[in-house]
């Protein structure tokens, strides 16, 4: 007679999905899970009911990749509930890790946020409907899940034991963190401490970017697709566009600076580091090659958007969080 | 074609008629184009800014914000944010309303809310505020003007003498030195003048003391005309209609009250710079002073055509006489 | 590891204790802070004195603790105090922290509850800062026992001289053909009128000829690399075309040269020399150099008059610029200053009207050995002023040109006055803002001269002109002035004026500056140390600084510094190894990704980068701890000792009082 | 009377000016508000933008950076690497909805005493005016499914109001 198989569980949350194609993208590998792992919950792939899991026993599960932020009340319940439920609760891409571009929307006020999406130009909304959080029909009272104030990272919410990060994670990481799992299941690995980021490399994505460096001074920062030409191979921060890759952990194999577009910090902060937006700050304010505060302005002028450069991945899980505007949204 | 827009100011078409006309005959060969401002005002001249400085600097901020209108495009010929002013006064009120009104903003913005009942804005920085010599000298180039030369002046010696409001203050450094400054020195040169060293050259002509103070404005007179004839020079070369008017229409009055004998002429530098174009006296103005300049300009070959003899008094006006005016010493109303 | 700490509160006498209730705050540390460590807090009157310090390390030893927090002073007074008494105690010296509730708190509030409230937050910043603190060592370098000294001018000739008669190597290096400098073309040195070549030759000489002494002449450093103890210098040794080992020094080949040049740096532009040439009869070394701009025959080919007539052979004419590597473990610079080119001051007619003179030009003049002979005349060679004119602070204390008192000129001007007086019997006008003769025995030389009948007229000069307004300013120059004591304008028709001006710092002073990796202040002097406590050291250990390179000084005062900077030196090198804060900041290299953002930050040239590991690296010896790059990192691979991010980011929370709500889980 | 708004605002000193400048105004008795804590640290390039984002997150209403004036550093030129830093940081933060006002930099000599004691006070009362910053508080606040509708339709009331 055989052991019962480990529980696994994949959950998505607020995010957009694509971490569920890049499971799926680690081809064969998938039947590893299927032949090592009791797929319990996956709502993607599977029919689960959330009452299914509510009645297992606390801790029955033994791996759980959450995806996507925390930002309404049904995210909210079903990651308290997963955690309980989990032995091993891994906060799975960016948008669980660090809120990733969901996490963007804590930029603005949540009325602001349901008003973009139900009215803007590209909407067809001409009676200006809008969602209400509970609803009379005549079979009883509707509820739909409660938008809170700002999204939050998955560790905001309840306790996290590993953080693998990625917008989505890399396929070829992911294959092997579930090599790694199945070796301890098996008892062959043992796991990493606790905290720990997963499915990366040591240091950032220019440790893995073939491009060549220089010492850098720049006197502009410009838009990728207004430089021309793009040189192939040079530093493109040298080249005075604003890539991400000097402050992003390393892991993905600098696949957007090898394909020639600049990093846009989707792996997140390096190991240690507390705010992933002042370590960019600081790395593009150092290349700046003027002393003068005029001219140091009209440097920066070529970073329209500074907020969103330096956070598109991690506003919710920068020290901020998010937009002044958006905290005092009642 | 350098394009410049261009303020000309009250003068230009009165007393320093003369200017307007010579500037106008160097305009073509430098390949410099001027439009003018439309519907320009006075500047206020030297006085007004000493009255009531929001309104003075509302008048001059008018000009300011009709040339900022008329920027971009000019007349579909392209773009120039410079403002080209030919009298020192003119040039100095409108960088200094471009200044303060930056500097303080409250000023500015009371100057603004002036202007907004015309349906005006100025935004303090849009333009570039200079005078003609400083585009001659900087945009031109004097290699230029050389090269423009067919009659160099040869031996005739001239005064420089820039004034006292060009150089100073000087907001966006734009001079060479605030004391002894070269531009008019250099552009005299490359027209082949022989220059004399004129220590006096931003010293003050008196300005508006003609008007109100003649005495003090004599011994000004007289400080500049007796160094300049010192040293030897022919005739002086200046670049502002104020300053050449008090030194050519009070030079007389001056010889008069300390018993003194100068002949001086006065010539804007435009009107040698004419001569040296070759062209013809009468096309510059010339022959329009009051101390003549038929002999000083005779060294060097120039025949100045005799000119009509200055209109002699003035008639009495016709029709019915005016009341006389109250006398408040009187103590009653006298009628005639 | 629970970290066990002692916070003392000192009183300070009363001024500490009069605004901030010490025996609350002591109470309150103990309790509020017991959760972070603290297992003691007490109040003393004076903590820093030995009593006190007493306490402190009793404590240590008997409670175990492992952290001290003194609130107290500023660190800068006391600091070193503590920790000294920490390492008696045998706790690390940097497990201390000074919490200033004197300078920040007590002096400044006057409000008791608020200094008190105020006091807490530091203290509780300080806590949470020093359980994150490293137990540190200072990093010990050894001391190379050479010496080098830029600039021969007085100063650095005192400097170079001061070490070599200790016993020590000094490498002296002077961009000139000579040592000697500015004072070398002196007439006379105010107030005492000792001739100026009479004083210093003899000290030149001994330079020139002292064992201990390589002199570098006509030579400048271009590249500094190193650390403190360990400096490896480039010279650049320029091409004399002179052999130094065959020439005598005959003259010879000066004498038959046809080619005569104006001198603009010895003579002030006031005479001649030729285009081989030593600027000046007792230079030293003694060897001439060529001049290749003016030489005839660098320039057209043929002459080589001084190559024929050479009784040694010496002329090389193929001799081409050296570079010299030289080891030191030290550097004095002693660059002094250039003068202040009157010509800017417009209105004063330098340049314009002949007889108006730069002060340099007047000690030429002046000089037994210049132009002239030492006659005073005007520019036309002959005629003799009978009245003359010297204008103050031409340059200085003027906030069109130069804002600070260059300290010399008024004592110059006076010298001037006596010896125009002494010479011409011409009349004098001194025009001065304010007369300032400070230091020994220079007022009794104001005293003199105004003895002599030298006029003094207060007042700023407006102009210099030589435009004459009456009958009997023609032909003259003259000055116009406020006389601010008459209260009247004034106008003082003169042969000669005089300008008194100003000193600045040389042209290049910032270059070099960050060759030798030092600042300069807004004005442009070599920043000290400290201003007063410190005044010939540099932010840059190992680097001194002498004479006028610091700031304008007379020449006692550049002599004492000189000296001054040698004893500093003197102190390192018989240290044989100096200590260094250890204050520095490292790069993990499993951390780094080779962005080379730091590469560009560092003025001190410590990062570098290993292009085989694809890493940068700092040296340790050259950091000199300011955390720049460790805050630019962008993979937070760079930490810093002393002042790491735990730890400031520690006292962020104290100071904010974050540190007393209970964790959240 | 109303109480009023007391600051809490974070000092960020190098050691070599402006920390000496904070001396100095001890020294000299100057007094000046006291809702500036200081921390010192070697040079105002140590300055990592995580301090302000922490301090201003962790309650302070304003964060004062200080150092050597520019071309005064003591480290040659670190100085002007924060000053690059300073106006980079300042953009995020107007980014994330705080005035840029709540930082400041602040150039003071070690001479500077009374510059120092007097850009602190006016630093306050510039804070003062701004009120408190609360990073953060707002979302202690329960929230109802009443005020997330609520904060819906405010949204809607205020586009229809614009357009």
């Amino acid at each position: 007679m055989t052991t019962p198989k480990p529980k696994f569980a994949m959950y998505w949350a607020a995010s957009c999905g694509g971490c569920e194609i890049a499971v799926l993208n680690t081809h064969e590998k998938i039947l590893d899970v299927d032949a090592n792992f009791d797929v319990v919950f996956w709502p993607v792939a599977m029919d689960a009911k959330y009452k299914d899991v509510e009645a297992m026993e606390d801790g029955s599960i033994l791996l759980t990749l959450f995806n996507g932020g925390i930002r309404n009340d049904e995210n909210e319940h079903i990651a308290k509930l997963l955690r309980r439920k989990s032995q091993i609760m891994v906060a799975f891409g960016s948008c669980a890790c660090e809120g990733c571009i969901p996490g963007l929307a804590n930029l603005s006020p949540v009325g602001d946020i349901v008003h973009t999406a139900f009215n803007t130009l590209t909407t067809d909304n001409p009676h200006e409907i809008y969602p209400r959080t509970s609803y009379d029909v005549p079979e009883g009272e509707l509820h739909i899940p409660k938008l809170a104030k700002i999204l939050r990272p998955l560790d905001d919410m309840v306790d996290v034991d590993y953080y693998m990060p990625g917008c989505p994670p890399e396929s070829h990481q992911i294959a092997a963190v579930i090599d790694l799992v199945i070796k301890v299941v098996k008892g062959e690995a043992e796991l990493p401490p606790k905290g720990s980021v997963i499915g990366v490399g040591d240091s950032t994505v220019c440790e893995e970017c073939p491009r060549t460096r220089n010492v850098k001074t720049i006197k502009y920062f410009k838009r990728i697709q207004d430089v021309a030409p793009v040189d192939p191979d040079l530093c493109l921060l040298e080249q005075g566009i604003p890539c991400n890759g000097p402050a992003t952990r390393s892991g993905c194999n600098a696949r957007c600076p090898s394909a020639g577009a600049q990093c846009i910090g989707c792996y997140g902060p390096a190991e240690g580091v507390i705010d992933y937006g002042a370590r960019l700050i600081t790395a593009f304010a150092s290349v700046i090659d003027a002393q003068e505060p005029e001219e140091i302005e009209r440097i920066l002028d070529g970073i329209p958007d500074p907020a969103g450069q330096m956070y598109r991945f991690n506003l919710a899980g920068s020290l901020l969080k998010a937009n002044r505007e958006a905290w005092k949204a009642k | 074609m350098n394009k410049y827009l261009f303020y000309p100011g009250c003068s230009m078409e009165s007393s320093a008629k003369a200017y307007m006309e010579s500037l106008n005959t160097i305009l073509e060969p430098l390949e410099l184009s001027f439009e003018e401002i439309e519907d320009w005002n006075c500047c206020g001249a030297t006085e007004y800014l000493g009255i009531n400085l929001i309104p003075a600097y509302s008048l001059i901020a008018r000009n300011l914000a009709l040339a900022s209108n008329q920027m971009n495009p000019m007349n579909g010929t392209g773009a120039t944010h410079t403002i080209v002013a030919p009298c020192s006064a003119c040039y100095l009120n409108l960088a200094k309303a471009d200044h303060y009104m930056q500097e303080r903003p409250s000023l500015g913005a009371k100057v603004n809310q002036a202007l907004e009942a015309g349906g005006l804005h100025y935004t303090p920085g849009t333009l570039d505020v200079r005078h003609l010599i400083d585009i001659l000298v900087y945009d031109v180039g004097v290699e230029k003007i050389r090269s423009k030369v067919v009659h160099p002046l040869t031996g005739l010696h001239v005064a420089p003498y820039m004034g006292c409001m060009l150089p100073r203050p000087d907001y966006k450094h734009r001079w060479s030195d605030h004391e002894h400054p070269t531009e008019l020195v250099d552009v005299l040169r490359a027209l082949g003048a022989d220059v004399i060293d004129y220590p006096l050259t931003t010293e003050c002509c008196g300005g508006h003391m003609t008007q109100i103070g003649p005495e003090t404005a004599f011994e000004l007179i007289r400080r500049l005309v007796a160094d300049a004839d010192d040293r030897g020079a022919d005739l002086m070369a200046t670049v502002c209609p104020m300053c050449q008017m008090n030194i050519d229409a009070y030079q007389n009055e001056m010889n008069h009250f300390f018993g003194t004998d100068y002949h001086i002429p006065v010539l804007f530098f435009t009107q040698l710079m004419g001569l040296a174009f070759g062209r013809e006296p009468e096309e510059l103005g010339i022959g329009a002073e009051l101390v003549s300049a038929r002999n000083a300009l005779a060294h060097i070959g120039v025949e100045v055509p005799v000119t009509q003899e200055p209109a002699g008094p003035r008639k009495k006006s016709e029709g019915l006489p005016m009341p006389r005016r109250l006398n408040k010493h009187e103590g009653k109303e006298v009628v005639k | 590891m629970t970290e066990r700490v002692g916070v003392y509160v000192c009183h300070c006498g009363s001024n500490i204790a009069g605004t901030v209730d010490v025996v609350d705050v002591a109470n309150w540390a103990e309790e509020k802070l017991a959760h972070l460590g603290v297992v003691v807090a007490r109040e003393y009157k004076f903590m820093c004195s030995s009593l006190g310090q007493e306490l402190i390390e009793k404590d240590i030893k008997e409670l175990g603790l492992t952290r001290v927090v003194v609130a107290a002073c500023s660190p800068h007074l006391h600091e070193k105090t503590f920790r000294t008494a920490a390492k008696n105690a045998g706790l690390n010296p940097y497990l201390v922290e000074l919490a200033s509730i004197r300078e920040q708190v007590s002096w400044v509030h006057t409000d008791k509850a608020v200094a008190t409230a105020k006091a807490k937050a530091v203290i509780s910043g300080a806590v949470s800062r020093v359980i994150r603190n490293e137990a540190l060592d200072e990093l010990k370098v050894p001391i190379n026992p050479n010496t080098m000294v830029v600039g021969g001018g007085i100063a650095g000739i005192q400097s170079a001289l001061e070490i070599a008669n200790a016993g020590f190597h000094v490498y002296l290096v002077e961009r000139e053909p000579s040592i000697g400098g500015h004072m070398a073309q002196f007439d006379k040195t105010f107030p005492t009128l000792d001739c100026s070549a009479c004083i210093l030759t003899p000290r030149m000489v001994e330079a020139g000829t002292h064992p201990n002494i390589t002199l570098l002449t006509w030579s400048e450093v271009v590249n500094v690399a190193g650390y403190v103890g360990n400096f490896h210098v480039t010279v650049k040794k320029k091409a004399r075309f002179v052999n130094e080992e065959l020439c005598t020094g005959c003259g010879i080949c000066e004498e038959k040269c046809p080619k005569k040049v104006i001198d603009d740096v010895f003579e002030a532009g006031l005479g001649y020399r030729k285009a081989v040439y030593t600027p000046f009869a007792q230079a030293v070394p003694k060897f001439p150099v060529m001049d290749k701009e003016n030489c005839t025959y660098f320039q057209k080919g043929t002459c080589k008059a001084c190559e024929k007539f050479c009784p040694t052979g010496a002329i090389d004419f193929t001799q081409e610029d050296q570079l010299l590597h030289i080891d030191v473990g030290n550097i004095i610079l002693a660059t002094g200053y250039d003068l202040f080119d009157a010509r800017q001051v417009s209105n004063y007619g330098y340049g314009r009207l002949p007889n108006v003179f730069t002060s340099i030009e007047f000690e030429r003049l002046s000089n037994a050995a210049g132009p002239t002979n030492g006659t005073i005349v005007m520019r036309d060679g002959k005629s003799t002023p009978k009245s003359v004119g010297i204008i103050h602070c031409v340059g200085s204390r003027d906030k069109n040109f130069n804002n600070y008192c260059s300290v010399i000129c008024c004592m110059q001007g006076l010298k001037f006055a006596h010896l125009v007086h002494e010479r011409t019997g011409a009349t004098v006008y001194n025009f001065y803002i304010d007369m300032r003769t400070a230091y020994k025995a220079y007022d009794e030389f104001y005293q003199r001269v105004l003895e002599e009948g030298t006029l003094f007229v207060r007042g700023k000069v407006a102009e210099v002109t030589d435009a004459a307004r009456y009958s009997n300013e023609k032909g003259k120059l003259i000055i116009q002035v406020e006389d601010t004591l008459a209260g009247k304008q004034r106008r003082i028709p003169v042969d000669m004026v005089i300008l008194s001006a100003g000193l600045q710092p040389r042209y290049d002073a910032k270059d070099v500056g960050k060759l030798f990796g030092i600042s300069c202040s807004t004005d442009g002097w070599f920043t000290e140390k400290h201003p007063k406590l410190d005044p010939v050291a540099t932010m840059t250990e190992g680097i001194y600084i002498a004479g006028c390179a610091q700031g304008p000084k007379d020449i006692p005062s550049s002599v004492a510094q000189g000296a001054a900077a040698s004893a500093r030196v003197l102190d390192k090198i018989l240290q044989k190894e100096v200590a260094l804060e250890p204050v520095r900041a490292s790069i993990d290299k499993d951390s780094c990704s080779g962005c080379r953002i730091c590469n560009g930050l560092c003025p001190f040239n410590a990062i570098s980068f290993i292009e085989d590991d694809h890493v940068s690296d700092i040296n340790p010896a050259l950091c000199q701890g300011c955390g720049t790059c460790v805050a630019a990192c962008p993979a937070g691979a760079i930490s810093g000792t002393g002042f790491s991010d735990e730890q400031i980011m520690a006292q962020i929370d104290g100071l904010l009082m974050k540190n007393l709500e209970p964790e959240i889980a | 009377m109303t109480e009023q708004f007391e600051p809490t605002i974070i000092g960020f000193t190098c050691n070599w000016c402006s920390y000496r400048a904070a001396d100095l105004a001890g020294t000299a008795r100057m007094k000046y508000a006291p809702n500036v804590r200081l921390i010192r640290m070697m040079c105002s390039g140590r300055l990592d933008p995580t301090f302000v984002l922490r301090a201003l997150s962790g309650g302070a209403d304003g964060v004062m950076v200080t150092g050597c004036h520019p071309g005064e550093c003591h480290y040659i030129e670190q100085n002007y690497k924060a000053l690059r830093r300073f106006l980079l940081l300042q953009r995020v933060l107007v980014g994330m909805g705080i005035e840029p006002q709540r930082v400041k930099l602040v150039w003071a000599s070690a001479a500077e005493g009374a510059k120092f004691a007097a850009e602190t006070t006016a630093f306050v009362e510039e804070i003062r005016a701004l009120g408190p910053l609360n990073w953060g508080k707002a979302d202690d606040v329960p929230q109802t499914a009443d005020d997330i509708q609520a904060a819906i339709e405010q949204g809607v009331d205020q586009k229809e109001a614009v357009s």
